[in-house]
């Protein structure tokens, strides 16, 4: 076999109190596509960090084409044409696609500072033609659909074939957990694409998709590698427990764990709602009942979530909680009537980074560690210690920064947010698993079991179909921000994601 | 779009972190020996006295206005609400006598409540809204006064903060730091301060957390004006009289303190304490270097770099993710 | 708590007041203005220092940016130190800054001299060493470039005004002066009166939207000190209409004095601040080592309006160069220059 | 600080390159006022007036052309009074003047100019360097700035004799004043500066997202530092432009051209937060704040009330542009 296109042998990266690399060894052959798997905070976005710079390794070596190099800083990576695409989507939403796309490496873009809009629009074209993308190079980015943007962000990924002689490496870590799945499919198709004149490293969370698209496997765990595998007949199921070390559940959606929803007044109802992005909504949602809303793009569920949160205005309906009609101007108003809002954008809406995991706890629900008007810092104490045992949250103490911990155990203190005041009847998620690895998926869809046994009404905004169908009892199809169409999904005889795509388009 | 944070963030130690919480009063403590070094004279009882009673309309200024400054927005009237205040109390004094300090710090609270009503139920940033504040608020108090200093003859209700508590402890300075604890205290016990730093830090998750985003924005203006109004009462105190452009100039110094007290600007992390430490190393570069006999001209070059010296001392880098 | 006056223990001052004299050299001299960054009151302190070295000391010189509170923090800082035979020539920054400072002079026991801004009811005889008041007559003076103004303009015609900060007495009293001067003379009318806050910046832009407003109506300006009659002559030379409008101004700053000697200025009113930096110090340093004797100081001196004069073309040249003289310093000559008690 | 940010989510509104709806709030404004004080004064609306307020408006154009980059990147600047009056002494000593026997002409204003251009750098060298935010490190700077100013001052004034930069403020081309010119001239360059330079484009992308430049392996910190020098610049001509005007130079020349230059920026539609507005939006905030000014004397309202009537509708005309924007998540700062 040739030599390969990035080798890494023993690398290590301690953090303060964390080795977030513990002697990592990885090899990307020429022309492959390599999935990166692992737990959250296996270490997966530190090595990926430190192939093209940003993190500087303690100690190991990195070989790219055989020959051993040190990566200072990200132009020094795409020199040696290596490039990534961050985890999260990373494009300056204020400049067009054409400047984001050369951003960096303006090359005769930019003539002594000077910008030659004419070549930077020919430059960007070119990139966008690679990858077969139809969009206006001088659009400003902010203005472009999200899967637009990630064909930006290959696009300028794809510069560094110009500033090396040799095929590139392409780095995409969790290019997927903000895209729908026809998005994926494109992305796919991409990727494919690329493997005819690149390497590529791809990170995901959802098992099924790395062994689809990918041509062999490598395992991180703690650090660590831990094995790979090739992904020819290889099954999700192999691929956890190598993760894990331990064999996982079968039940992922922990179906027997579902309570049967008895039909009496419903938890939930609405009538008639309509706002800027939706129309006429009616939905009902039992006690117990767990109500997946699916649609792509632009169907408005997203907003109707927000608006049973009191976070979008309406412009007309009615919304009653257990028969009793309730205003919801605010989301004081909201959170008063005990409902609960997991937001999708964790780290801009779902908490508070730099402030404790029990402050962020205990931010919605205030009188749970009050007395009187007064916090008491045992009652807290004891409350949230209590919720970081039984939702087994991985934290060092309830002081430190909810920010410093990984992806699963902050979306498992945002949903703790909401239980610790005990009076929720009804919760609103918003892709709650997003970015999450299987484990603290898992975790997360029994807590959902766990709620609904207690009675509360759920509704969810799943991460995917396969997500919607084994954890909705019933699902709501909406497009162009109406109800297209209802489908029971009850345990035994739920639908296939192809009966859902059907109705969806 | 959301993207990532490349600014890795600084590897402080717990004990690098705690000791940056008494980066101001090291701040304070250095320039104190500097200008006792300059001039010995400098450091005497009667000297920081003095000290303590010209800081404290500013600390009381500034305690109000950091809890805007902690919610990530700013205040830029207080100090034409406070010559407002002067004004209005110089005038009520006569007529209703002692109660008319807590009318004048009332008025001043609602004034602070409606700009901060202004701001969050028209979505102007508070930069703006206070802008326009400070000129209508310097015009009302041009008007009412009729352009002119209102004599107080009878101060007797006001002039206890004038005197000092064991003979060198200004009763003025007193009262201030009691009330940079009481509302310290208030933030400590009370879920306050939660909301405080979490609308600072990241106010989108605030209100989605159902944390009473406007209300506590509105109370942090009312509080800011209250202190305002406040600081007016000692000035009146102190001045026997008071003036529509009385404490106008307070204002870029009631700011710096906050600043310096390493209060970040951009709202979340800093506290009422830290102000009170900036305020005391503003008062004591304002009065101090012209003391120990610095010229006019180098007056203003070092206070202008020791400011920014004591700004990069004090603030925690790693508590802030951008600075801009 | 044990709250007492601030008087015995606070204020500490073991001095002076009358009981036993100071040796000139311990006397301590502080000069106080606004900044040393305008004309005028850079040649307050350069005065102050005249008078220092001729009785062989040296002026402490404080400014406070125009800043009330940091005129009363530095006085207070002052006062905090050594007071005995401490002697402070003060320029108040407005009416209301008066007060705090006599009355912590008062305990202290320093004497004081205070200039320019006072509220009328507090007086220098009902206190032991505040020494004196010194101001200028502003109703006179605003009177006196009125009617030079009217005379230049030929008695009739429109005039527009540019006033000071609105809320300092010597701003109000030039513009009453003002009122009384068109009251003598009926055919001069006031066209637009505008705040442009004693600054030479201010003081153009708003004389040219006044100018565009009422055109050729505008036979003279009166502006409420030569700063801004400067900057209203800049407007008028943007305005292509220099020499066309008739200026008057009050202070007699070099600027202001050259340009009456040049015509381009009708008139302007001499305020001497060289002599005003020195002669406070003078009298508290006379007092301080009892050559002066608080109780000799006539009533009529306690506070007074200083001499001043019309400066015009015709005697302008004596005014080009202010320059302290000594001899205006020497104890016997402090109150040559009395025009008048205040009224 | 002082930030109206929104919440980052899939793009709801998706808005074209070119002019839109929230773009042409504050022109509308300037007409609108414009027309009310029209109606309301005959003099208002006459030629020479126009000429007038347009000519007033130099400096203040000038001054804010700097301080837009500056914002567009999310920081402030308060330097604009220090480094004005620096230039402001630095020039009139440097021309032929009264006070020495100097005549540097063109040379000594363009001293004047890269001297603010170094206080500029100084700004940004603390943001940069010792991490202090903008809001503090110009306020500093601007205090260093004085201080200067008042040495080079020494107690005389400084009076010009130049004749060319006299002339400045006193000729006149197509009927406005060279120093209209010199601003037109200015917003022209800002305005190219901002569209075709990296440094302007950068300044726009560290407003909108600064850590995706670092992500994509962009030297920040140069670019800071080149803006706050850019803006610095701008200062020093204004300090040039107001010593033309005053035929002296004043410590005072910059006094209150740094809020007066953030509110006309804030007012054209540039957003404190950075990442929006520009120089043009400045350029007509700055007519907005003029016309007010203007208006307000030539209706006759009272001094004592104009800067409050100002100062309301300054927050009356941006809460109306703000209206369009309007959501219920939004985060103001
Ligand atoms: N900047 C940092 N400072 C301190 N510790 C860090 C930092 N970045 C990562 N870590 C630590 O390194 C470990 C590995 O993090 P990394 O981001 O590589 O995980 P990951 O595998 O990408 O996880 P995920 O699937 O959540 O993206 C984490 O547990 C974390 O504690
Ligand atoms: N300042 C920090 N200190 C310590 N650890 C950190 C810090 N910042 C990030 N990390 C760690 O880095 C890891 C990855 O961070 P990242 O921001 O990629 O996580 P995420 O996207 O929120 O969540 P997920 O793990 O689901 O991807 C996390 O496990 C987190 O614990
Ligand atoms: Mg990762
Ligand atoms: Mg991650």
């Amino acid at each position: 076999m040739s030599v390969p296109a990035l080798e890494v042998r023993g690398l290590v990266k301690h953090y303060p109190g964390v080795k977030a690399l513990d002697g990592v060894d990885l090899v990307v052959h020429q022309h492959e596509v390599l999935g990166l798997a692992g737990e959250n905070g296996a270490g997966k976005s530190t090595l990926l960090k430190a192939l093209v710079g940003l993190v500087t390794p303690d100690a190991g070596e990195i070989y790219v084409r055989g020959e051993a190099v040190r990566l200072r800083s990200v132009v020094e990576a795409a020199n040696h044409g290596i490039g990534m695409v961050f985890q999260e989507q990373s494009l300056v939403p204020n400049l067009t696609a054409a400047e984001n796309i050369v951003l960096g490496s303006e090359g005769p873009a930019v003539r002594r500072g000077i910008y030659r809009w004419d070549a930077m629009r020919r430059l960007a074209q070119e990139q966008l033609d690679k990858i077969g993308s139809h969009i206006d190079p001088l659009a400003r980015t902010d203005s472009l659909s999200f899967a637009d943007r990630q064909m930006v962000e290959i696009a300028k990924v794809l510069r560094i074939e110009e500033r090396s002689q040799h095929p590139p490496v392409i780095i995409l870590d969790e290019p997927t957990s903000v895209l729908e799945s026809k998005e994926i499919e494109t992305l796919f198709a991409q990727i494919r694409r690329l493997r005819e004149f690149a390497s590529v490293v791809f990170v995901s969370h959802r098992l099924d998709e790395v062994l689809d698209v990918c041509d062999r496997v490598a395992v991180l765990r703690g650090g660590q590698s831990v094995g790979e595998v090739a992904t020819a007949g290889a099954v999700p199921g192999e691929l956890h427990r190598m993760m894990i070390g331990s064999t996982g559940s079968d039940d992922h959606y922990h179906e027997n764990a579902a309570v049967p929803v008895t039909a009496e007044q419903p938890r939930l109802s609405i009538r008639g709602l309509s706002g800027s992005t939706f129309h006429d909504i009616d939905l009902d949602v039992a006690s117990g009942e767990i109500v997946a809303i699916v649609g792509v793009h632009g169907s408005g569920r997203e907003d109707v979530c927000r608006a049973l949160f009191g976070a979008e205005p309406t412009t007309a309906g009615e919304i009653r909680m257990d028969g009793r009609k309730v205003d919801l101007s605010s989301t004081r108003a909201a959170c008063a009537a005990g409902i609960g809002y997991v937001p999708a954008e964790r780290k801009i809406e779902g908490m508070v980074g730099p402030m404790s995991v029990a402050d962020n706890m205990t931010l919605s629900k205030q009188q749970a560690r009050c007395t009187g008007p007064f916090v008491a810092p045992r009652k807290q104490a004891g409350l949230v210690d209590g919720w970081i045992k039984r939702l087994s949250i991985r934290t060092p103490t309830r002081d430190t920064a909810i920010g410093r911990l990984s992806g699963g155990n902050q979306q498992k203190v945002v949903l703790a947010r909401w239980l610790v005041g005990g009076d929720i009847r009804l919760l609103l998620l918003d892709h709650p698993t997003r970015g999450l690895d299987i484990g603290a998926r898992s975790e997360v869809y029994r807590l959902m079991r766990e709620l609904a046994g207690t009675g509360v009404a759920t509704v969810l905004l799943a991460d995917s179909l396969e997500e919607a169908i084994g954890m909705a009892d019933r699902i709501l199809v909406m497009t162009d921000g109406r109800v297209a169409t209802e489908v029971a999904c009850p345990n035994g005889g739920k639908p296939s994601p192809l009966d859902l795509v059907k109705v969806m388009v | 779009m959301s993207t990532p944070a490349a600014t890795r963030p600084a590897t402080v130690s717990l004990r690098a972190g705690r000791f940056t919480g008494f980066m101001p009063l090291i701040a304070l403590v250095t320039l104190m020996a500097a200008l006792t070094a300059v001039d010995p004279d400098f450091l005497t009882q009667r000297s920081l006295t003095a000290a303590l009673r010209t800081a404290a309309p500013l600390i009381v200024l500034a305690a109000g206005a950091t809890l805007v400054v902690l919610c990530g927005g700013i205040d830029l009237s207080i100090a034409a609400l406070a010559s407002l205040s002067t004004v209005l109390l110089a005038l009520w004094l006569p007529d209703l006598g002692g109660p008319a300090t807590p009318a004048v710090i009332l008025i001043a609270a609602a004034i602070g409540a409606v700009q901060g009503a202004a701001h969050v139920l028209l979505r102007i940033p508070s930069f703006i809204v206070t802008l326009g504040g400070m000129s209508i608020l310097s015009a009302i108090a041009l008007v009412v006064s009729g352009a002119g200093t209102v004599r107080v003859v009878d101060d007797s209700t006001v002039s206890w903060l004038d005197l000092y508590i064991g003979g060198f402890l200004p009763t003025s300075a007193a009262v201030a730091i009691l009330l940079v604890a009481l509302i310290a205290l208030v933030l400590k016990v009370t879920p306050l301060q939660s909301w405080v730093s979490a609308t600072g830090y990241t106010e989108s998750a605030a209100r989605l957390a159902g944390t009473p985003v406007d209300l506590v924005k509105i109370g942090v203006f009312c509080l800011s004006g209250a202190c305002a109004g406040f600081a007016a009462v000692m000035l009146v105190s102190r001045q026997f009289s008071g003036g529509p452009t009385m404490a106008d100039n307070l204002l870029l110094p009631a700011v710096a303190a906050i600043v310096v007290g390493g209060t970040a600007i951009t709202g979340g992390h800093g506290s009422v304490w830290r102000s009170l430490a900036g305020a005391l190393v503003v008062t004591l570069l304002r009065v101090g270097l012209p003391i120990v006999g610095v010229p006019s001209a180098y007056e203003q070059i070092l206070y202008g770099a020791i400011i920014v010296v004591a700004v990069a001392l004090t603030l925690d880098g790693s508590k802030v993710s951008t600075i801009k | 708590a044990v709250l007492t006056g601030c008087s015995e223990e606070s204020g500490g001052g073991t001095a002076a007041a009358g009981s036993e004299s100071c040796e000139s050299s311990e006397v301590r001299l502080v000069g106080q203005v606004r900044n040393e960054s305008n004309p005028y009151e850079a040649s307050w302190l350069a005065g102050g220092d005249v008078f220092a070295q001729s009785v062989g000391l040296k002026q402490e010189r404080l400014t406070y940016d125009g800043d009330s509170t940091k005129q009363q923090e530095q006085i207070s800082q002052i006062l905090a130190g050594n007071t005995k035979c401490l002697v402070m020539n003060v320029l108040p920054n407005g009416d209301s800054d008066t007060a705090p400072i006599v009355k912590g002079a008062d305990q202290a026991g320093a004497y004081l001299v205070t200039q320019w801004n006072k509220p009328a009811d507090l007086k220098p005889a009902d206190h032991k060493t505040w020494l004196s008041h010194i101001t200028y007559n502003g109703i006179e003076s605003g009177q006196q470039i009125g009617d030079a103004l009217s005379t230049a303009i030929g008695g009739n015609g429109g005039i527009i005004a540019l006033q000071g900060v609105l809320d300092t007495a010597a701003a109000k009293d030039r513009f009453a002066g003002l009122e009384a001067s068109l009251a003598k003379n009926p055919g001069v009318k006031l066209l637009d009166q505008q705040a442009a806050n004693f600054s030479r910046a201010e003081a153009l832009t708003v004389t040219k939207t006044l100018l565009t407003k009422h055109g050729d109506n505008v036979k003279g300006i009166w502006a409420a000190n030569d700063d801004m009659a400067l900057g209203a002559l800049e407007a008028l030379q943007q305005a292509g209409r220099s020499g066309k409008v008739a200026v008057v101004g009050i202070d007699a700053v070099p600027d202001a004095v050259s340009a009456v000697q040049k015509g381009d200025m009708t008139a302007t009113v001499s305020s001497d601040g060289t002599w005003q930096g020195g002669i406070g110090l003078a009298i508290g340093y006379c007092v301080a080592t009892g050559k002066l004797k608080v109780a000799d100081i006539a009533a009529g001196n306690r506070a007074f309006f200083a001499r001043q004069f019309l400066v015009t073309k015709d005697n302008a040249a004596e005014f080009a160069q202010p320059k302290a003289n000594p001899a205006d310093f020497e104890c016997g000559n402090v109150f040559n220059r009395v025009a008048g008690p205040l009224t | 600080m002082t930030v109206a940010t929104e919440v980052a989510v899939a793009p709801r509104r998706p808005s074209r390159r070119g002019a839109s709806l929230r773009d042409a709030g504050p022109p509308l404004a300037l007409i609108v006022i414009f027309l009310i004080f029209a109606a309301l004064s005959p003099q208002f609306r006459s030629a020479d007036n126009v000429r007038n307020i347009v000519d007033a408006a130099a400096v203040l154009a000038v001054v804010t052309c700097g301080i837009t980059f500056v914002l567009m990147m999310g920081s402030i600047d308060l330097s604009a009074a220090g480094v004005m009056g620096a230039s402001a002494l630095t020039v009139s000593l440097l021309v032929a003047n009264n006070r020495n026997d100097n005549d540097f002409g063109l040379l000594g204003i363009l001293i004047a100019v890269l001297l603010g251009c170094a206080f500029g750098c100084l700004s940004g060298l603390a943001l940069v360097l010792l991490k202090v935010p903008s809001f503090m490190a110009t306020l500093g700077v601007s205090a260093i700035g004085l201080g200067v100013a008042t040495l080079m001052f020494a107690g005389v004034q400084p009076n010009i004799t130049d004749t060319m930069l006299e002339s400045w403020a006193i000729e006149r081309l197509l009927g406005f004043s060279y120093l209209t010119w010199i601003a037109v001239a200015c917003i022209l360059i800002g305005w190219l500066v901002q569209r075709y330079t990296r440094l302007g484009r950068y300044a726009y992308a560290i407003g909108g997202a600064e850590e995706v430049l670092t992500l994509s392996g962009v030297r920040v910190k140069p670019y800071k530092i080149g803006v706050f020098a850019l803006a610095g610049a701008f200062y020093g001509l204004g300090g040039v432009m107001v010593t033309s005007q005053l035929g002296a130079g004043l410590v005072q020349a910059g006094d209150g051209y740094d809020f007066s230059a953030i509110t006309a920026a804030v007012v054209g539609g540039t957003l404190l937060t950075g990442g929006r507005g520009g120089v043009l939006h400045s350029a007509v905030g700055v007519l907005l704040v003029m016309v007010l000014t203007n208006g307000l004397v030539q209706v006759g309202v009272s001094p004592y009330w104009q800067g409050g009537v100002e100062g309301l509708i300054v927050v009356a005309a941006v809460a109306a542009a703000v209206i369009p924007q309007r959501r219920r998540n939004q985060v103001v700062k």
